[in-house]
């Protein structure tokens, strides 16, 4: 175990209730349960109040980062998002998306560093759009939200993170996204270095964190690495170094608080199991990849079809199936309503050496 | 007789208070430790001739007794005029000059915290390294011999990310000191050294980096090291560039040595609001001229010895206890 | 299993890693050579190599690259080099540099 | 004995090129056969050679060679005169006193034969005292033998005492024997019992065969090898048969000529400075013939010749050692230097081209010198490489990469044929020695800039002014010994100051040292030698040090307290 106590050094002000919800643009396609698990989790299971403002938009961190919105725009946009938290009344503004969560930091400290872009930003706002805006009381991101209230999740916990079988806590790799705190180490729990914000939470709730070489590596988004298809050889070696990095410690399941974390570190792998014929998690099937709602999800006792978990790319099922979640495989991929959404070819990510492989292009 | 007093019984203090002796005052010196000797306690052997440094300091030390100089230990200053010393119990002592000889604080390794020093067993500071070669007792935590060694230059020494711009100096040359030891001590070890620059600025450094590089077979890397990270055969896997190469590299070693630099004292600036003397920016006290007064301060009657101005070998600090007891005695004779 | 193509292949790591590095040839190198490790890296043999005038031939780039056990390509680079011997007289650390031209050659070649 | 030597140089002279075979069958009814004849005589027989190196080692070696033959000779006619002119064997006489006791005595024979005797005893005692005490014989150093040559040598040296010892015992038994054998025989006989003198007797004689038998069994295998081989070597080189930068069958009879004498240890500086004493060429040549040559001594040598000029065989060094680092390190690759093609950075354009070499590069007082020089001349030149230009080949040569040193060859003499130059001048003496040997250009006159410059004074284009200053000159290895060049330099020297000569100077010049021949020593080691050559030139009292090669005023000037000057400078700071 690690002599860490640093993160302790590196605290931020969370709000305790009142929380006005930024939703990510891309999470609601790859991991569309976990927004909701939010959510229902804050409402249900802690009874805060929380609210999802259908008016609020993208924070255009995408485009920013791949050098196609300026920095006045993004200023404006995010101008506009306070703009409408103050409307509803909130002032603790939480984002589900770690590049927001940057982009919400990055633009707040320009505008102290720099005051009058904030001027110039609250002219450009009321032209635009006639609002007016106030700066949030706090920020933060939803992990941390989650990390906040970790102790009473705990105690509210139907399983924990072990294994069900033998009692071994589970044995966790925890990916924190770059702009969660590497640009501003101070804006997240435990710093840049060892951020402790879903650590916090895995060992609250009885798991147990890898530290492996390699885990303060990027996962290989990069916005434009992916977005080029010329560059992808370079984001996907990115993960792929990150997975070469941890499998030896033989991790049961990897979590990450940044929607493109999880999607790549989820779908690279099948990317390079059919590249290369490589898989890193049990018995020649990929690591699961939980997003940290997921991971509270299932501590929760959530049904994991509800968390949308049957969307990911590499199967969940060894790892329920390890901490002892019931669950009825017949109905993985029955949507909402019951009806059938349709079934995923076979890859070889999810396949053990038993396993028969079909060629998808048949 | 004129009395001078002389904050801090480190090398520079001592050797103040020797010469003021010669020259005719009344030195008293003040240690906030229970003995004298300083910083040089914690050395071993000392650049570039590795002579033991218990050597240096027990001469210095018994010069100190047979001249019956009167020494306070435990005696932590608070507070200073030209006139007077404050301590921190309260007892005021009045002289008629004073020499500040307090020296510098050794940079916290843990603040560059990506080094994981005290994190990671097996990151070790040269510090503690010195330490370890006094006790002989050199090993990985888990007792076995190290079989691949990195040191890391400048940590704490130039690096604005932790408010020290300035260049410690003697750090490079106790790096090639240290890996050689090191060497010596395991001789089929591979040693790293990872550089920004190496400043060999004093007589036979540069002749004790060669030997380091020819001889004894150590590599020297341009490159800063970005990060360590534990390894899963509990090893540290190091990443640097390869700036000579343009080319990233990384490996894993079983232990990280972390040349810390010379950090300015905190009570630095305390004395400096209170006494009227300055700071240069990098926190160390700032001399009346770099050039023809060097050991005088901005204020009348207060003078400076050692690396409390800046950092300095051994050496240079003794010579700066020569200079800064004849400023003062020069001082006091003519008031 | 027949490999999907997805248009783009992992890229190799540009990193030198020195845990997978075979160092043998290095050390044999610097075993014969030691003064090799006396480089400081001022770049003078590459300033003044006449080849390296004519072609993007560095000296003491492919020999610091044969040092990290990066072999690869060394061979035929080194090739470049006219051993005319320039290198070995603007040399500050007095290293053999031509004696490091030929027996990296040796050591990589099919000597 | 002589069918391992038949087969030997059978084998060798089989393996001939065809070139070399016409060259002797060419060579066989010429004048060279008797000068061969000739030389064979002097140098084999008398060693000529030798005597003019070191008059004492001359002896030792006539005395040994010269006075065994007569022995042989002598000892012949006297069996002859005894048996009568039958077919008496040439080994004939070997055992004639020991078998022919009962014979009545010719005492001018035995005179003479001992005399004989006499003579090559004092070889064998020279030989004695010289392995005790080499400086002695004025050498510093004498060879370290192999276990081989130690045999052969130690039976070699106790023949003559031995067979001395017998014929003495002979004659106290018998009687007879010359002033030698016979006076030492009848003292023997005066204090020793007869039976005992006849034991010892037999035992002499015994003892006396075994080392004959010995000594000429071990022969083909040892380095007395050379008795023989020397004599084709000197028909073969009157053949005009060389060495060339190939290994070949010829380089079989250099190798094997070498009587290992150690001649040329003393000159070489690596052992005069630097104390290195087993790379010399005696034990380059050694491990070659017994095909256990390492690069690490191949590659040791400055090849800067002054062994060359002292060997007593006339052996061709410096090219077996080049053939050798050919053999060991040459790879005929033809993708190298593809970079070469198309590659031109010349400038202006003119009859006389000017190739100033990498060296000359790193020298540009050199180069600023020879444009005042060209200009001053009204000369209109072409600039092969002021910018840059591709190195001549010979530091790829002298390292034994024959093969990629010839696409340097090639390159520029494609740049220099494609300007239309008529006059090639350089000022690097490593460029000139590889322009005149192995670049075909013809048409294009190859001059160093000394005989250049020379030219131009003697021609009156370069008015010179006669100063007062006092130069030595440094003899560049590849100027003097390697192309021949000692006069010219001196003149442009003399054209404008005093010329002061060092102690060793025109083939016996010291080199320099930084050779880029050399690539086994150490820059510390290099320095030194630069220092102690130095020292001599600064001993002439000169104040400053003149040399006509780019490399070794770089090399020279590390070590000097005074000025090191190229010629050109000196000239360029004289022009009227």
């Amino acid at each position: 175990m690690m002599k860490r106590n640093s993160w302790n050094e590196y605290q931020k002000q969370i709000a305790d209730d009142r929380y006005y919800y930024g939703r990510s643009c891309i999470r609601q396609n790859f991991f569309p349960g976990s927004e909701k698990a939010f959510i229902d989790i804050l409402r249900g299971d802690l009874g805060k109040d929380l609210l999802d403002d259908p008016l609020h938009s993208s924070c255009t961190g995408i485009g920013y980062h791949s050098d196609i919105v300026p920095l006045e725009t993004i200023m404006t946009v995010v101008a506009r998002q306070f703009a409408l938290m103050g409307e509803a009344g909130y002032e603790n503004f939480v984002t589900s998306c770690i590049t927001s969560f940057g982009v919400y930091t990055e633009v707040l400290a320009t505008w102290a560093e720099f005051p009058e872009t904030e001027e110039r930003t609250r002219e450009n706002l009321f032209k635009a759009t006639g609002r007016e805006f106030r700066k949030p009381a706090s920020l933060a991101h939803t992990s941390d939200v989650m990390f906040h209230f970790r102790e009473r999740i705990a105690a509210q916990a139907a399983r924990r993170l072990v294994n069900a079988a033998t009692g071994e806590p589970l044995k966790v790799v925890e990916h924190i996204g770059c702009h969660y705190a590497k640009i501003f180490p101070k804006s997240g729990i435990g710093g840049s270095e060892f951020p402790y914000v879903l650590a916090g939470m895995v060992e609250a709730w009885g798991g147990e964190c890898v530290d492996y070489p390699e885990r303060r590596h990027c996962c290989g988004f990069g916005f434009r690495n992916y977005l080029v298809q010329a560059n992808r050889g370079y984001s996907i070696a990115n993960s792929h170094k990150k997975l070469e990095s941890m499998a030896p410690y033989k991790p049961d399941f990897i979590v990450a608080n940044c929607p493109g974390c999880a999607m790549f570190l989820d779908k690279w792998q099948y990317a390079i199991a059919e590249m290369e014929g490589t898989t890193y998690g049990e018995n020649g099937h990929g690591i699961p990849v939980l997003t940290y709602e997921e991971m509270a999800g299932l501590v929760l006792g959530y049904d994991p079809w509800e968390l949308g978990m049957q969307m990911h790319q590499v199967d969940v099922e060894p790892l329920l199936d390890k901490m002892g979640v019931d669950y009825d495989p017949a109905a993985k991929y029955l949507g909402r309503n019951g009806k059938y959404i349709g079934k995923p070819a076979s890859a070889v990510v999810n396949c053990s050496a038993t396993d028969t492989v079909y060629d998808i292009r048949e | 007789m004129k009395r001078v007093i002389v904050i801090g019984g480190g090398v520079a203090g001592m050797q103040t208070a020797l010469r003021l002796a010669d020259d005719g005052c009344d030195p008293l010196i003040l240690e906030k430790e229970g003995e004298l000797g300083g910083k040089l306690r914690d050395w071993y052997v000392l650049f570039p001739t590795f002579t033991p440094a218990s050597e240096v300091l027990a001469e210095l030390k018994g010069r100190v007794i047979r001249r019956g100089i009167e020494v306070r230990t435990s005696a932590e200053v608070a507070a200073f005029t030209p006139h007077s010393v404050t301590l921190a119990g309260g007892e005021t002592l009045a002289c008629d000059a004073v020499v500040v000889a307090t020296g510098f604080t050794l940079f916290d390794a843990r603040i560059k915290e990506e080094y994981g020093y005290g994190i990671y067993d097996n990151v070790v500071t040269s510090a503690d390294l010195e330490r370890m070669f006094a006790e002989g007792r050199v090993a990985k935590s888990d007792g076995s011999r190290p079989r691949r060694i990195a040191f890391l230059h400048c940590v704490g020494s130039r690096d604005e990310k932790v408010c020290q711009s300035h260049c410690s100096r003697v750090c490079c040359i106790t790096g090639v000191k240290q890996a050689m030891e090191m060497k010596r001590l395991f001789p089929e070890a591979d040693v790293f050294n990872f550089y920004m620059d190496i400043r060999m600025f004093g007589p036979g450094y540069e002749e004790m980096y060669r030997e380091a590089q020819q001889r004894c077979n150590i590599h020297f890397v341009r490159g800063r090291i970005s990060e360590a990270s534990p390894t899963i055969d509990g090893r540290i896997q190091i990443k640097a560039e390869d700036t000579l190469t343009g080319r990233p590299l990384k490996m894993s070693v079983d232990m990280l040595v972390l040349l810390v630099g010379m950090r300015a004292n905190d009570s630095n600036a305390r004395f400096a609001a209170q006494s009227g003397v300055e700071r240069s920016p990098s926190g160390f006290l700032a001399p009346k001229s770099l050039f023809l007064d060097g050991v005088r301060s901005t204020a009348e009657g207060i003078f400076y010895a050692g690396t409390v101005t800046a950092p300095k070998s051994v050496g240079e600090c003794v010579c700066e206890g020569y200079a800064a007891a004849d400023a003062a005695a020069e001082y006091v004779k003519e008031r | 299993m027949a490999a999907i193509n997805f248009g783009y292949t992992i890229s190799k790591p540009r990193a030198i890693d020195i845990d997978r590095n075979n160092l043998r040839k290095s050390d044999e190198i610097l075993h014969e050579m030691p003064e090799l490790q006396a480089c400081i890296g001022c770049g003078s043999c590459t300033a003044v190599c006449t080849a390296g005038n004519l072609t993007s031939f560095n000296f003491r780039k492919v020999h610091t690259l044969v040092r990290r056990g990066e072999y690869e390509g060394a061979y035929e680079e080194m090739n470049k080099c006219m051993l005319c011997g320039k290198c070995r007289l603007v040399c500050p650390r007095g290293i053999n540099t031509r004696g490091v031209a030929m027996l990296i050659k040796r050591k990589l070649g099919d000597f | 004995m002589f069918a391992a030597v038949a087969w030997k140089w059978g084998s060798w002279l089989w393996r001939l090129s065809s070139d070399d075979r016409r060259r002797i069958l060419k060579g066989i009814p010429s004048l060279a056969t008797l000068q061969a004849v000739g030389e064979t005589v002097s140098e084999s027989l008398l060693h000529r050679r030798i005597f003019r190196v070191n008059p004492l080692l001359g002896y030792m070696h006539m005395s040994l060679a010269f006075g065994w033959f007569l022995l042989i000779s002598v000892g012949w006619i006297e069996t002859v005169s005894y048996m009568g002119f039958r077919w008496v064997p040439l080994q004939g006489h070997v055992f004639f006193k020991y078998f022919a006791t009962g014979l009545p005595h010719k005492p001018v024979f035995e005179f003479t034969m001992d005399l004989l005797l006499l003579f090559v005893l004092s070889g064998v005692a020279l030989a004695w005292g010289k392995r005790l005490y080499s400086r002695a014989m004025g050498m510093r150093r004498t060879t370290r033998h192999a276990w081989g040559d130690r045999i052969a040598l130690s039976a070699l040296w106790f023949i003559f005492p031995a067979r001395l010892a017998a014929e003495s015992l002979t004659a106290a038994l018998y009687g007879g024997g010359g002033f030698l054998t016979g006076s030492l025989g009848a003292a023997l006989d005066r204090v020793a019992d007869p039976a005992l003198l006849g034991h010892a007797a037999t035992a002499a004689w015994w003892f006396y065969s075994c080392c004959l038998g010995l000594f000429f069994v071990g022969l083909p295998f040892s380095r007395y090898m050379h008795i023989f081989t020397e004599i084709p070597l000197i028909f073969l080189r009157r053949y005009r048969l060389r060495s060339g930068e190939k290994e070949g069958a010829f380089d079989r009879f250099q190798i094997e000529a070498c009587s290992r004498c150690g001649i040329c240890i003393d000159p070489c500086q690596l052992q005069q400075t630097l104390g290195i004493d087993d790379v010399q060429s005696v034990y380059f040549l050694r491990d070659r013939r017994y095909g256990r040559l390492r690069l690490a001594t191949a590659n040791n040598c400055l090849m800067c010749g002054r062994c060359q000029v002292k060997c007593p065989v006339g052996i061709d060094l410096n090219t077996l050692r080049l053939n050798s680092r050919d053999t060991m390190r040459n790879i005929p690759d033809e993708r190298r230097y593809e970079y070469l093609k198309g590659l031109d950075r010349s400038q202006g354009a003119g009859k006389v081209g000017y190739f100033a070499g990498c060296m000359t590069l790193l020298t540009p007082r050199t180069l600023r010198a020879m444009e005042r020089i060209f200009g001053a001349a009204g000369e209109e030149v072409w600039w092969a490489d002021r910018e840059g230009g591709v190195c001549c080949g010979r530091p790829l040569k002298l390292s034994g990469e024959t093969d990629s040193a010839r696409k340097m060859v090639q390159y520029n003499t494609d740049l220099f044929r494609k300007h239309g130059i008529t006059t090639l001048v350089t000022s690097c003496p490593i460029c000139l020695k590889v322009f005149r040997e192995d670049y075909d250009l013809p048409g294009i006159e190859v001059l160093h800039h000394s005989e250049y410059i020379l030219r131009l004074i003697r021609s009156g284009r370069l008015p010179v002014i006669y100063g007062a200053e006092r130069y030595t000159y440094h003899d560049p290895c590849e100027l003097g010994r390697g192309s021949g060049i000692y006069d010219e330099p001196r003149a442009v020297i003399e054209a404008v100051g005093e010329l002061l000569e060092p102690a060793s100077t025109r083939e016996h010049a010291l080199c320099c040292g930084s050779s880029v021949a050399n690539t086994a020593i150490s820059d510390g080691q290099q320095l030194r030698i630069a220092q102690a050559v130095v020292q001599e030139l600064e001993a002439t009292g000169a104040e400053t040090i003149v040399t006509a090669c780019p490399l070794c005023k770089k090399a020279l000037v590390r070590g000097a307290k005074g000025e090191v000057r190229d010629l050109a400078e000196i000239v360029a700071a004289h022009i009227r």
